[in-house]
């Protein structure tokens, strides 16, 4: 299942990313810290985020907002936000290639979490921690690291969940989401199965990430 | 950013102006007037019609969705095509969520002094307020811009038939497709009309879709869908490839030089000094005898030029797109305000557009060839490996 | 508006006194100039416009369209716009329900049968174009322009025009969609303009009162210092209901005399006829001409 | 606080409890768990006492006055609730609509050989046409939660978020079968002794199948508590309160009508009079190992202050042991800012229906602390799942 | 409506026109001195707008903002139709006819300035968008706002290889068209086509515009001259 990220793509805003998994693809795009928009959300002990999804096709329905509520609890404990008091991060995720069904979102929170980081990390915004996430589905007992479309609508039950990494390896839990029948048993070793995984997009990352600061190199001719 | 190339590092208004206004005018890449920046287009996914094309640095991604739905009341022979422009702060932060909101607390520092203010306008939807005359300038505020987007697109691509809506019907009154582009702008560097168009077209004569048939007549047909894996999916009827070509208009002289021509000079000369100072439009005047002068012998003086970038249109004074196809048909012609130009001129845009039409609609076609030998390579190793496995099996 | 006290005094006084007068030296059963004209609308089988002096214009137009259809309620229909404003305003719905109520009240429905199933559908469609900025939604505004509406949909009423019918008037046995002359020479008025049996449009009148006066069509002023506003309906030369009491943008309201009500009543069979008689005459003359009024 | 040090006197100043709680809700938070209780007086883990009840203003619903036969007919709703904690209530209405179950793909056998090459999987590609096994099984109800603010408008986030996450859980938990929710229509028609009579199955001989689609407006009266808890509780009940009318085509106006179209030619309009019977009705079946109970829970760290005689400056790092406490129902403006959340829905049988973790800021989110939210979210579901 | 009787073979077109011929015009300004700053009423053939102008007002903004709505009541076509408010296509014709006036307008005179104009398309029978420029042309001179030239505007339509001007609804749905606008000196201000037509024909149909504009010309400026002897 092949793994591809990209950094610096966009030129107008201060960072941006792809990440793709699969078929799922999606770009997100960092601009910040600036001044607040929109007077009534500045905050004047820490940044505001504002995050807005758009789907792959149509126009964005509570689907999409659900991701942004998701996406802003996944991100806001990850960034120095005291660090920004009273500006505006503002995070643009779009959705390019959506491959699971429209009742799932959990290949595309996976890959927009991902792709933000890589984002967050282009921008230069002063981060607590590295993070990563990855998803998988089980079905009796057996558990599926990056599910297909069609793994995934068979399965019982599936989780997505975001990692702290910390010296190339995942460390802590940030979040994580499970739907569908599950249990006490399962979610942990769901959890350790998706901690190794990420170790291995983590390398692959890792890479992106290199090349990137390559790119950017100030120096070169 | 560094930046090897020869464009400007930092975008620099002065020197914009000082050069268009040397003679003959320069851009600041050294680019041609007319002549618009490479085209890149890359299919991401064949079958869905997902697109990406660069336009230079303009980044433009589309697309395509079709899902069966029930025709309008109204048009109950056709399917039913739908184009979605939507501009978010990704392509530039310049833009904001939602639309109609103002963005100058967000803007840089780049933007100078517009002409005339955006002043926001939130819960009128009705009144249309807006500044300069460039197309996409900045100093145009959101909705304008959207609006004017999505209805030029709309307008190249639907209302030219550019896609045959009757193909689209199934059954008449109960069953059509309903096909949906979605443009997304990832990156803003000018022009997005024009690469949002050709976005569009790209993607309808990428996307392929299920095959279907109607089995039986009457009350107890039944409407089969194939997956591709029983039957290859079909492209959608595309009639001709509309392209839209967008103007910028420059112009050296005064509004009042550019409305009144030869007799604006004289009735400047005679009260100069009440007249010099206070234009506000006049940003770009250069000396003005010596200008005078020559536009005497000029009937015009206005530069004219295609594919603008994102500084370019900063400073348009005016705008034109022209819409046509390869048939030499022209499907609309928008231009509204801005510089005045003379017919002249406009016919003169009609064929500069029209080759930059051919060259594109060559490029795609070519595209579209390569994509087909590649296609039908993978297919002919597909059915082989299937007749392998046959036989091991 | 603010009056001082001592012009709202004097404004009061020379009302209510003996010697009773209005401030613009208006007779008590006098309204305020108003200019009005008809059929200028080439696509409407009925149209007119009211203004005043103060710069409130409004134009109805009044379509029909043929429909099969059972259900007499929907054979007519109001909408009203107010320009520059969202639909939908409390004020746009309260006047598109007045209105509407009032016309089905009294309408004459068999002037709209066409044929043993099919039936004329009257849209009538009324734009504000313009209204002042000082006019606040107190309910005296609201009625004064209902007055106003009313005229003008009497008006517009008055002056439709429907195609002659050429197809047999009876299909209750035979399938036929009917067909209309071509020819607009033939066209005969909704409401015959001869006879003086057929029904009248409703028209609302507003009144107000002070002491013992009873004063139509009051100005803006004259509504700082009344004591009550009384909103009429006149329909096929009698009054009818609803007959209303008005909130009025003032303080000195008191309580209402029975005796004012009839003192409105008078004054409004008074009025009446006249103010038919000048709408009729508007609704004769057709014009092409937008601006005939001036 | 202790960074505030100046070298000019200083001089402590004193809140009021109530202005404590406003001005550094966190620190009062602090205060309250050290002395062992919560701003609320409640212990740590005690859950607030919840009534849930039906609503009784459903069509089916009989009305007050006690007479059977006596309905609301002006209705719409098909299943309503009510659940009541704390200060906040939440009124929950069922209403459904119909919908043609004719854009689902129809794959046949028939046609299949028309394809160049066979593919050996068939079933697999059947119900990845129909979407598998999860679409295929799965009903949904369609939620719009509306917290009361006094004003209209668009929801807002939170209300988006609750409506969502509703719709997420439900589908995915299996509560509703797909095929509870088909429609076993009938064809009322007219028999030879010109009663009416309504025909069934093969009699029928409909072509086309209907399926009841659900909608569930969830409309909240405050906002202390957990909304996802009571909301979802109210979702439940109203469900099993929900019973779905008979439904019948009327024949006569089944009839094709012909329409002159465009261009000539005909065009065959197929209308069809759907018509749900007044009075007939059958319940929707739920899923009962599917059913869930909502917990949210908080966690908080506390630095214990051991009550030395010393003042805060003298205290060193060693003095505070973190611990970590599990707080049940959050309520209050001091524990809605906890972030650090672990959400489940357990059905009481060790079994979930979804589990959201969220980190939040602070110390480490560890295993046994998950386990032990985990263990307290069964108890309360055995608990509760009872008086749904 | 078949395309032969669009135009007969002796030259006239349905209703009667030749193919250079306009439709009855008539232009009259200051209608409503008492609901607006200026006004005028623009009909050409059943095509009528009314615009009303407000300003100048004062404004927060450093330069000059005009605003120009245009409402279609629902009767104005020969079948009912309601226009929602936002309507692309009336916001994208509104947009249109702003950007065609505010070059006209002599801006540096109007800093801090709000003019608004609203129009409304009483009686719909084609070229809607030129009778609206004119319209808010005429109601421009009427408010007395410093104008460095007039718009006008006209369409065009083309069948084979006549073009016809000044085309009305049946025309407009039958035939590619074209909208022109032009100032004094025949330099274009406006330019609209939305229907697909053949380049080689463009240039007959912006020359019978720029002529047909040249007219409307003439007769705005004797309507202005009408008003300004009047009062």
């Amino acid at each position: 299942m092949a793994i591809t990220s990209e950094q610096n793509i966009l030129k107008q805003v201060d960072g941006s990313a792809t990440f793709q998994i699969d078929s799922t693809k999606v770009i997100s795009s960092v601009t910040g810290p600036i001044n607040v928009i929109r007077q009534r959300n500045e905050e004047p002990t820490s940044a505001f985020l504002s995050i807005c999804v758009r789907p792959a096709s149509g126009l964005p329905s509570t689907r999409e907002s659900y991701l942004e509520t998701k996406l802003k609890k996944i991100i806001t404990p990850m960034i120095n936000m005291e660090q920004y008091a009273s500006t505006e991060i503002q995070i643009v995720v779009q959705i390019l290639e959506s491959g699971e069904r429209e009742q799932f979102t959990c290949m595309e929170l996976s890959c927009a979490v991902n792709s933000l980081y890589l984002a967050l990390l282009n921008a230069g915004i002063s981060l607590k921690a590295s993070f990563l996430s990855s998803f998988c589905a089980c079905k009796d007992g057996n558990i599926i690291v990056r599910p297909r479309m069609n793994e995934l609508d068979f399965s019982t039950s599936h989780h997505v969940s975001v990692f702290s990494i910390v010296d190339g390896k995942s460390d802590e839990l940030i979040y994580s989401d499970s739907l569908g029948k599950t249990t006490e048993d399962e979610l942990f070793k769901v959890l350790d199965v998706i901690s190794n995984d990420i170790n291995k997009i983590n390398e692959s990352v890792r890479e992106t990430i290199l090349q990137g600061v390559v790119n950017d190199y100030i120096w070169k001719f | 950013m560094p930046s090897t190339d020869n464009t400007l590092p930092i975008p620099n208004i002065l020197t914009l102006h000082s050069l268009f206004s040397s003679n003959p005018p320069l851009r600041p890449s050294l680019r041609p007037l007319t002549e618009p920046r490479d085209l890149k287009i890359s299919i991401i996914n064949k079958d869905n019609g997902n697109i990406e094309i660069k336009l230079g640095k303009t980044y433009v991604s589309c697309k395509i969705s079709a899902i069966i739905t029930k025709p309008f009341e109204d048009r109950q022979f056709e399917g039913i095509f739908n184009i979605n422009t939507e501009i978010t702060p990704m392509c530039s932060p310049l833009f904001s969520n939602g639309g109609g909101n103002d963005f100058s607390t967000s803007a840089p520092a780049i933007i100078p002094k517009t002409v005339i203010s955006v002043e926001e306008n939130e819960d009128n939807g009705n009144d249309v307020i807006m500044g300069g005359g460039a197309m996409m300038g900045l100093g145009v505020d959101q909705t304008s811009i959207e609006i004017m987007l999505s209805r030029l697109i709309e307008k190249a691509v639907r209302r030219s038939n550019a896609l045959d809506l009757e193909s689209l019907c199934i059954i008449a009154g109960q069953k059509c497709w309903s096909i949906r582009a979605d443009i997304k702008f990832l990156n803003y560097d000018g022009n997005l009309i024009d690469a949002g168009n050709l976005a569009v077209i790209i993607a309808l004569l990428n996307f392929k879709k299920n095959d279907i048939e109607i089995i039986g007549n009457g009350e107890g047909s039944e409407l089969v869908i194939f997956d591709e894996n029983q039957r290859e999916k079909v492209g959608l009827s595309v009639l001709h490839i509309p392209l839209s070509v967008t103007f910028q208009f420059f112009s050296t002289e005064s509004i009042e030089r550019n409305i009144k021509g030869e007799k604006g000079v004289i009735s400047r000369k005679i009260k100069e000094d009440s007249d010099d100072e206070d234009d506000v439009n006049d940003r770009m005047e250069v000396d003005n005898d010596e200008v005078g002068v020559e536009s005497e012998s000029r009937s015009s003086n206005e530069i004219i030029i295609v594919d603008a970038t994102s500084e370019e249109e900063l400073l348009s004074q005016g705008s034109m797109t022209i819409t046509l196809n390869s048939n030499k048909e022209v499907c609309q012609i928008s231009k509204s305000g801005g510089l005045n130009i003379e017919q002249g001129k406009i016919l003169e845009c009609c064929t500069i557009a029209s080759k930059i039409v051919d060259k594109w609609t060559k490029q795609i076609k070519q595209v579209l060839i390569d994509e087909e030998v590649k296609n039908r390579d993978l297919k002919i190793e597909k059915e082989l490996s299937v007749v392998n496995d046959r036989r091991t099996s | 508006m603010v009056l001082s006290v001592a012009e709202s005094s004097y404004i009061y006084d020379s009302l209510t006194s003996s010697n009773s007068s209005r401030i613009d030296a208006r007779k008590a059963n006098q309204y305020r100039p108003l200019n009005a004209n008809c059929g200028f609308l080439p696509n409407s089988n009925g149209s007119s416009r009211i203004y005043n002096a103060d710069g409130i214009e409004i134009i109805t137009s009044v379509k029909a369209k043929v429909v099969r259809t059972e259900r007499i309620a929907d054979l007519i229909n109001v909408d009203i716009d107010i320009h520059g404003e969202k639909d939908n305003t409390t004020l746009c719905q309260q006047l598109t329900t007045l209105i509407k109520a009032s016309i089905m009240d009294s309408f004459q429905f068999d002037l709209l049968k066409l044929t043993g199933k099919y039936y004329f559908q009257l849209f009538i469609d009324v734009s504000i174009l313009y209204l002042p900025e000082d006019f606040s939604a107190s309910s005296y505004t609201l009625y004064s322009l209902l007055s106003l509406i009313s005229m003008n949909v009497y008006i517009s009423l008055k002056s439709t025009k429907l195609p002659f019918l050429i197809s047999s008037k009876d299909d209750f046995d035979v399938e036929e969609e009917p067909t209309f002359s071509d020819d607009w020479e033939l066209s005969k008025f909704l409401i015959p303009q001869d006879s003086k049996n057929t029904f009248q449009p409703p028209l609302i009148f507003v009144v107000g009162t002070a002491g013992e006066k009873a004063i139509i069509d009051p100005s803006l002023e004259e509504e700082e210092i009344l004591e009550h506003g009384i909103c009429l309906t006149w329909s096929n030369s009698k009054v009818t209901t609803p007959i209303q009491s008005l909130t009025l943008s003032t303080n000195n309201t008191k309580a209402l005399k029975l005796s004012l009500i009839s003192e409105a009543i008078k004054l409004v069979k008074n009025v009446a006829p006249d103010v038919i008689s000048a709408l009729d005459t508007i609704a004769s003359q057709e014009s092409d001409d937008f601006n005939n009024g001036f | 606080m202790s960074e505030i040090d100046g070298h000019i006197q200083l001089k402590s100043t004193i809140f009021l409890p109530s202005e404590l709680a406003q001005i550094a809700p966190d620190v009062t938070l602090n205060k309250y768990i050290n002395a062992g209780y919560r701003p609320s007086l409640r212990r740590f883990n005690e859950f607030k006492p919840v009534i849930i009840s039906k609503a009784g203003i459903s069509r089916y619903d009989t009305s007050i006055n006690g007479k059977a036969e006596e309905m609301n007919e002006s209705t719409s709703v098909i299943g309503s609730s009510s659940v009541k904690c704390g200060e906040t209530s939440a009124i929950c209405m069922i209403s459904a609509g119909i919908i043609e179950d004719d854009f689902e793909a129809v794959n046949d056998y028939r046609t299949r050989l028309d394809a160049d090459i066979i593919v050996d999987n068939d079933k697999e590609e059947i119900e990845n046409v129909l979407g598998g096994e999860l679409l295929s099984e799965n009903g949904c109800v369609y939620p719009v939660v509306e917290i009361a603010k006094g004003s209209t408008g668009p929801p807002g986030d939170e209300e988006v978020e609750l409506g969502e996450k509703l719709f997420e859980t439900l589908l995915h938990s299996g509560l509703i079968n797909r095929d509870e929710l088909k429609i076993d229509i009938g064809l009322k028609s007219i028999d030879e002794n010109g009663d009416e009579v309504i025909l069934k199955g093969e009699e029928a001989n409909i072509q086309k199948k209907f399926s009841f689609v659900l909608y569930a407006r969830i409309q909240v009266f405050g906002r202390t508590g957990p909304l996802f808890d009571q909301c979802y509780a109210a979702l439940i009940k109203a469900l099993k309160d929900t019973k779905l009318p008979d439904v019948y085509l009327n024949e006569r106006e089944s009839s094709l009508r012909t329409r002159t179209g465009k261009r000539n030619a005909n065009v065959n309009i197929q209308t069809y009079d759907l018509v749900c019977d007044q009075v007939k009705y059958r319940e929707l079946k739920l899923r009962n190992d599917r059913i869930c109970w909502a917990s949210t829970l908080g966690i908080v760290n506390v630095k214990e202050e051991r009550h030395d005689e010393e003042g805060d400056a003298e205290m060193s790092e060693s003095n505070h042991i973190g611990k970590t406490i599990i707080l049940s129902d959050l309520e209050g403006e001091a524990e809605d800012n906890i972030m650090k959340r672990i959400i489940a829905l357990s059905n009481g049988n060790d079994e979930f229906a979804s589990i959201t973790i969220e980190r939040g800021t602070g110390e480490r989110l560890t295993k046994d602390v998950i386990k032990k939210a985990l263990k307290l979210s069964q108890v309360r579901a055995s608990d509760m799942i009872k008086k749904l | 409506m078949s395309h032969q009787e669009l135009l007969s073979p002796e030259g006239f077109r349905y209703d009667g026109r030749r193919c250079n011929e306009q439709r009855n015009f008539n232009l009259e300004l200051n209608t409503h001195p008492h609901a607006a700053d200026g006004s005028a009423i623009c009909s050409m053939g059943n095509t009528k707008v009314l615009s009303l102008l407000r300003g100048p007002t004062d404004s927060n903004d450093s330069g000059l903002s005009l605003s120009v709505s245009i409402i279609q009541p629902p009767y104005a076509k020969s079948d009912r139709v309601q226009v929602s408010k936002n309507d692309r296509r009336f916001a994208e014709l509104s947009l249109m006819v702003q950007r065609t006036l505010l070059q006209s307008i002599v801006q540096k005179a109007y800093p801090r300035t709000n003019i608004n104009i609203k129009l409304t398309i009483l009686s719909a029978d084609g070229s809607i968008l030129a009778a609206c420029v004119n319209s808010a042309t005429a109601a421009l001179v009427d408010a007395g706002i410093a104008l460095y030239d007039t718009v006008t505007a006209i369409t065009v339509g083309i069948h084979d290889i006549s073009p016809l001007i000044d085309c009305n609804a049946i025309e407009e749905i039958d035939l590619p068209y074209l909208t022109i606008g032009t100032i004094s000196n025949s330099k274009i201000n406006l330019l609209l086509m939305e229907s697909k037509t053949p380049l080689d024909k463009l240039q007959k149909m912006i020359n019978l515009g720029t002529e047909g504009c040249i007219q409307i010309r003439n007769q705005l400026d004797i309507a202005i001259r009408k008003s300004a002897i009047k009062h």
